[in-house]
């Protein structure tokens, strides 16, 4: 990528204006997922596996079928025949298999039938008439017993080149990287801790249930709308697995009602498209809460081995880590993600570190904000925590000692480039809350994250209005306010304000295809292609300049939204406003526009340090968050309120996972909790303010400097808050989630 | 010629050899000669890689420039939320 | 679904007495709703007593003693002037019970018939000593709270019949009484211990008490145990462990995603001690 | 299964419809009334996103039946607004980006003018105490929370 547009001084990048879709949001005029309805539309509904593991021996829809108000029933093989591939090769098979069950239904609330009827109480009741007979098989939910040898398997023949023989079949994918010896690490250190660490699946939890409204005819031509990060791959997927072009389906996406990596792939999309199919009318379905939290993506569950050495001075000599990710049913468990981040905050001489992904009877992972990032560092930040208590270190000073910094060798293998992490320690150490005295019963944890963050495909067009007005097109569902970035971006470059910036997102039709909204990448690709798109239409607008005014086209510069010449030889003539030159640019050699396709690669990775503050009620084991203190490397902070609303979140989040949120399991395989009263992420009165701190050190891939912000802030909490809470328990907290049961038992052992 | 350093779990792979030395240009030249050296990396490529350059993660793209004498990661295949 | 809605209560029990299949009476519908909708219980007969006259009262008698109607609500009782200054604890009990949306709708009745060991009005209910009016087939009869759950989901009351009132006694000199409940958030949780303590006092002594608990055996206890351990005393370190041991002995809970054994158990004593303390300097007249 | 006719006030209109017992005030404001602001979240009033006031009384719309509905006076998020004036809480959360996918503001937005109604000057306890049945999963609550008491405070001054 080039960066000669390399930009530092900025007239609408940093400011904080209103978001231009607020108007819709705050007055319900939104249409997000459930909010649209067609002509003839019938209401889809799905019947799903109560068995973790069963083989599925007959299913009988005709009772279902002969229901007066039933269009369409449809099962797997109403689907597209795609062949099975190991590992994540065979991502498509595995989709179809997670969105309708073949032979066996994996887990509980695995779909198995569908129906489409003429109103979604009709959908329900009809669903009750389809007969399956299951065979119920042996099942596991955990992870380390997957492993076991002993374990029931999953699917034979899943795991990929990277699973060395003789390793059980449930695991599928097999990571090792590091770097120096280890075992002379250890030897020099003075202490060395090694220690095992669990944590429970979470799920992103967004607010808004899946939901789509799909049409699609014999002839193979259909339209798509639904809530998701990412329309184009929906498109893809849905195209793949209904056995149509991927370029006859349009697909447009609605408002989302948040994501955080959960609406990356497809569900219940596929399955409207094949009841419409059959019905020949356009079909809805929304899932219930609690067909998203049994059927839709969790994150991994883990099991992880720590061993760090550290000598008296606070150097880490050697550090070591195993990750066991379980990911459901279906390769994906980001295993190789934990094991390549656990340690990238650090410049290490020895580290190795081996990440394994596993299958057992729970739903299909998906990503999860910094996927694999979070459960790693909160078993490593937890032994280092340990590490400095024993060795009598302040646990940020011991963090500036080992910090990565431009030129270390990242634990994952390559040189860094320029990266913020050493800021954000300088910042914590130099914030208040860090030297605030504690009251009794109080303890105070910190810890260090970081994440990759991703480029991706990415394409955006800006047409321009006769008057002066632009309207851009990008291909990213605004999840958090991106449309008032790229509109800030827009302007910075056009020079135009803010406000004449009209920002949609486009559907698949219209625009050239869009990686999904995840890794953080909006902001900094769209952000670009959105630059460099503006860029384009301000060359053909100095263009038009220079014609009218005689002189070659370099003769002409950009500034502050005109036309100006240039330069020596560039004559003398008035500046032209961007509105005066489309005012004419019918007769001028006809519209003007920008557009940019590319897939920016130059992310550049993020680094976080948290500060928390927790109190535990020894008789109860209840924990309070009293403070929380966010500092984190944006880049440059485009819109800052809404890169604030993102270190919040994250943080959020994150104590919602250390604290309360899990997915419970009976002896039965089934899930115990899959509502919002039993699946407890924070409400408002669980948490204090969140103090944000925004670092910038400039991302040299990107013309502003952007890097990602949306997913790093969910990596130091789990960490950050376990050193807390075993600071103010006075024991060390090993699993999450931290619920007060365990708390109080952890405090009973100790004694 | 550029210095290709692999992740360990590769080495399997590759007769023990954590280095592999290949000539290329670009991104897409380089994964080409890695299987043209060793035949068995074309799994894990085909599975999903990435190519750190100086220390910047190129994600999937294929026509990076590849600067003589620069330093060469294969990474997993990087996937975000 | 059949759904009515009588004008009098020996109508709705007409109704209720001659429905075939399940039937729901349906005051604020905050637990008959999520079971519909989660198709847990989808009855056949739904009878709505919102349309009988004087279910939203809530009405101090002449003797000091406290009627409800059947659909008063929480936030209706939170905000009565009175009432919270008599029972406290049987008001911020009720209080408890989900967010400020299900207060505006969930009633004391229907807490109680819906039958979970967990629920929060019922233990703050037992410990103040309150009936009910039970409207039946054959007339009225008056039922203690504690004599309405038999288990899980059950309660005493046969078909035909459905609650009609609930009275509150008089509160009296030197009386107070409190709840608390253990939940691993601030709010929105169902309880995993629940604790009600109603307690008199001659100067600093305890001369009646009644202790109940919640979510520690399949229906709500009142534990004379408890009550022992404290009549007589002027609540002081001894009295309060004798307490908190006699909770504790007195549970006999389950293992399940809300809360182990061990937890209930040794919970069950914390929270007895603290809501006895409220109790005893509400008895005191002193803020708590 | 006969259906119930029902005649309601919804934001000031009269409207009537017909709807199934089982169908919640929420099914009926969405898809026989196209009052699309209300959201379901989860059905069973645990998330706030489907909150209405009904006789000015705060609720939850999916936990009450479309047939409890007769003879009410609803309001809803599409009514806030006085014409093309904004409400100044949703000036105030625009203003603070108090959301971020926009999904639980409907919501919020309905409680929170019922708190300000109610209590013009709201602790910040009894601020997230009120919402606490108003899931957000995006913002950590904080600029929501802000922008609830600043708006509180302008109300105040103004009055």
């Amino acid at each position: 990528m080039a960066l000669d547009d390399r930009k530092t001084q900025f007239t609408f990048v940093g400011t904080r204006p209103d978001r231009p879709d607020g108007l819709d949001k705050v007055t319900g005029r939104a249409k997000f997922g459930a909010d649209i309805s067609a002509p003839g539309m019938l209401h889809g509904a799905i019947l799903r596996s109560p068995h973790a593991h069963a083989r599925i021996v007959k299913i009988d829809t005709s009772k279902a079928e002969a229901h007066k108000d039933v269009k369409a029933v449809v099962t797997r093989a109403d689907f597209a025949e795609l062949p099975f591939q190991p590992g994540l090769e065979g991502e498509f098979w595995n989709v179809l298999e997670n969105v309708m069950a073949g032979e066996k239904a994996l887990y509980d609330g695995h779909a198995v039938a569908a129906v489409a009827a003429t109103s979604a109480l009709a959908a329900r009741d009809a669903l009750k008439l389809i007969e399956v007979e299951y065979e119920v098989l042996p099942h596991v939910t955990d992870v380390d017993k997957a492993m076991a040898p002993d374990a029931p398997v999953i699917r034979e023949g899943a795991a990929d080149y990277s699973v060395p023989e003789g390793m059980h079949p449930n695991i599928v994918r097999y990571h090792e990287s590091g770097h120096g010896d280890v075992e002379a690490g250890f030897a020099e250190a003075d202490l060395v801790i090694e220690d095992s660490f669990v944590t429970e699946a979470t799920h992103q939890g967004y607010i808004e249930p899946h939901a789509c409204l799909g049409m699609l005819g014999n002839d193979g031509k259909g339209e798509l709308w639904c809530t998701t990060q990412g329309h184009w791959i929906a498109q893809k997927t849905c195209a793949a697995l209904l056995g149509i072009e991927t370029s006859q389906l349009r697909v447009t996406a609605s408002e989302i009602g948040g994501g955080f990596g959960g609406k990356t792939t497809v569900f219940i999309e596929p399955v409207a498209l094949a009841l419409s199919r059959k019905a020949n009318r356009p079909v809805k379905i929304v899932m219930t809460r609690s067909e998203v939290f049994r059927a839709t993506g969790p994150t991994s569950s883990a099991s992880m081995d720590i061993k760090i050495g550290m000598k008296k001075d606070g150097t880490i000599s050697a550090a070591q880590g195993v990750f066991r990710l379980q990911g459901g049913a279906f390769p994906g468990a980001p295993g190789d993600m934990t094991a390549m981040c656990a340690f990238a905050p650090y410049n290490l001489t020895n580290v190795s570190q081996i990440g394994y992904d596993v299958m057992a009877n729970r739903p299909k992972q998906a990503a999860y904000r910094a996927p694999g990032a979070p459960m790693g560092a909160f078993a490593v930040e937890s032994v280092i925590d340990e590490l400095c208590k024993k060795l009598g270190l302040d646990p940020v000073d011991v963090r500036l000692k080992n910090a990565a910094h431009e030129g270390t060798k990242a634990s994952y293998g390559p040189t860094y480039e320029r990266i913020g992490l050493v800021e954000t320690l300088e910042a914590a150490k130099a914030h208040p809350h860090y030297s605030a005295p504690l009251k009794p019963g109080q303890g105070r944890g910190i810890s260090c994250g970081f994440w990759f963050n991703h480029g991706g495909e990415t394409s955006v067009s800006l047409a321009l209005s006769e008057d002066g007005s632009a309207q851009l097109m990008v291909g990213t569902p605004d999840i958090g306010g991106s449309r008032a970035s790229m509109a800030l971006m827009a302007a910075e470059v056009l020079g135009i304000p803010y406000e004449n910036i009209r920002v949609t997102i486009a559907d698949t039709a219209t625009l050239g295809y869009n990686d999904v909204s995840h890794g953080s990448r909006v902001t900094y690709a769209s952000g670009l292609a959105t630059i460099k798109a503006a860029k384009h239409a301000v060359e053909k607008l100095c263009e038009r300049a220079a014609a009218s005014w005689g002189i070659p086209a370099d003769a002409v510069k950009w500034e502050n939204g005109c036309a100006i010449p240039s330069g020596p030889n560039a004559g003398d003539f008035d500046p032209r406003p961007l509105a005066d030159i489309t005012a004419h640019m019918g007769q001028t050699g006809g519209p003007i526009s920008g557009h940019f396709e590319a897939t920016p690669e130059g992310a550049g990775v993020s680094f976080g340090t948290h500060i928390v503050d927790a109190e535990v009620d020894p008789e109860t084991g209840k924990t309070a968050i009293t403070r929380y203190t966010v500092i984190q490397d944006a880049g440059k902070a485009i819109h800052p309120t809404y890169v604030e609303g993102q270190y919040q979140g994250g943080a959020a989040q994150g104590i919602g996972w250390a604290l309360n949120e899990e997915y419970v399991y009976g002896d039965d395989g089934r899930l115990q909790n899959s509502i919002f009263l039993d699946y407890r992420i924070p409400v408002a009165s669980d948490l204090p303010m969140i103090d944000t701190v925004i670092v910038e050190v400039p991302n040299p891939g990107h013309p502003f400097g952007v890097r990602g912000v949306g997913e790093t802030g969910i990596v130091p909490p789990l960490a950050a808050i376990a050193n807390a809470v075993s600071h103010a328990a006075g024991v060390r907290m090993k699993q999450l989630p931290m619920s007060p049961p365990r708390i109080l038992a952890a405090l009973k052992d100790n004694g | 010629m550029v210095e290709v350093h692999l992740w360990s779990g590769l080495r399997s792979l590759t007769g023990g050899q954590q280095v592999v030395e290949v000539e290329a240009k670009t991104t897409g030249e380089l994964l080409r000669a890695l299987v043209r050296a060793h035949p068995q990396l074309q799994a894990p490529i085909d599975a999903g890689v990435s190519i750190a350059i100086d220390g910047r993660v190129i994600a999937s793209g294929l026509t990076e420039p590849i600067p003589e004498g620069s330093e060469i990661y294969l990474m997993q295949r990087l996937r975000g939320g | 679904m059949d759904y009515h809605s009588p004008a009098s209560f020996a109508e709705a029990s007409a109704l209720a007495a001659n429905a075939t299949g399940i039937t729901r009476f349906l005051a604020g519908g905050t637990d008959v709703l999520v079971q519909l909708r989660s198709e847990l219980v989808t009855p056949d007969t739904l009878i709505d007593i919102k349309k009988i006259d004087g279910v939203r009262d809530i009405n101090c008698n002449a003797n000091g003693s406290w009627t409800l109607g059947v659909a008063a609500t929480g936030a209706e009782m939170s905000e009565h002037p009175d009432l919270g200054r008599d029972w406290p604890g049987v008001v911020e009990a009720m209080d408890l019970i989900g967010s400020t949306q299900v207060q505006g709708r969930a009633t004391l009745t229907g807490n109680l018939c819906n039958g979970s060991p967990a629920a929060d009005s019922v233990p703050a209910m037992v410990a103040a000593g309150v009936t009910v009016t039970v409207t039946g087939p054959d007339g009225d009869r008056e039922v203690a709270v504690e004599d309405i759950p038999i288990g899980p989901g059950k309660t005493s009351l046969v078909q035909g019949e459905l609650i009609s009132a609930v009275h509150i006694p008089a509160r009296g000199d030197n009386g107070g009484d409190a709840y608390l409940r253990f939940i691993p958030r601030t709010e929105m949780d169902i309880a995993v211990v629940g604790v009600g303590v109603n307690l008199r006092l001659d100067g600093d002594t305890v001369t009646e008490a009644r202790v109940s608990l919640g979510a520690v055996a399949p229906t709500v206890l009142l534990v004379e145990d408890c009550a022992k351990s404290i009549i007589g005393s002027t609540l002081d370190d001894a009295a309060l462990d004798t307490l908190a041991a006699a909770a504790s002995a007195a549970c006999n809970p389950i293992d399940d995603k809300r809360g182990t054994i061990a937890f209930r158990t040794e919970v069950a004593g914390v929270l007895a001690k603290r809501a006895a303390k409220i109790a005893y300097a509400r008895a005191k007249g002193e803020q708590a | 299964m006969s259906k119930f006719h029902v005649s309601t006030t919804v934001n000031g209109d009269t409207v009537e419809y017909l709807c199934d017992p089982r169908e919640t005030l929420l099914d009926c404001l969405r898809d026989k009334l196209n009052l699309t602001g209300a959201k379901e979240g989860c059905g069973t009033g645990d998330c706030g996103a489907c909150s209405v006031t009904v006789d000015g009384r705060l609720v939850c719309s999916c936990l009450m039946l479309g047939v409890e509905a007769d003879g009410k006076q609803i309001e809803t998020v599409e009514g806030i607004a006085e014409g093309d004036v904004l409400h100044p809480l949703q000036k105030k959360f625009i203003e603070h980006a108090a959301l971020q996918c926009g999904i639980c503001t409907p919501g919020i937005l309905v409680a929170a003018k019922s708190l300000l109604e109610k209590n013009p000057n709201p602790t910040e306890e009894e601020t997230r105490y009120w919402l606490a049945g108003n899931l957000c999963r995006c913002t950590g609550y904080d600029k929501i929370i802000r922008a609830v008491m600043e708006t509180a405070e302008e109300l105040r001054e103004a009055s």
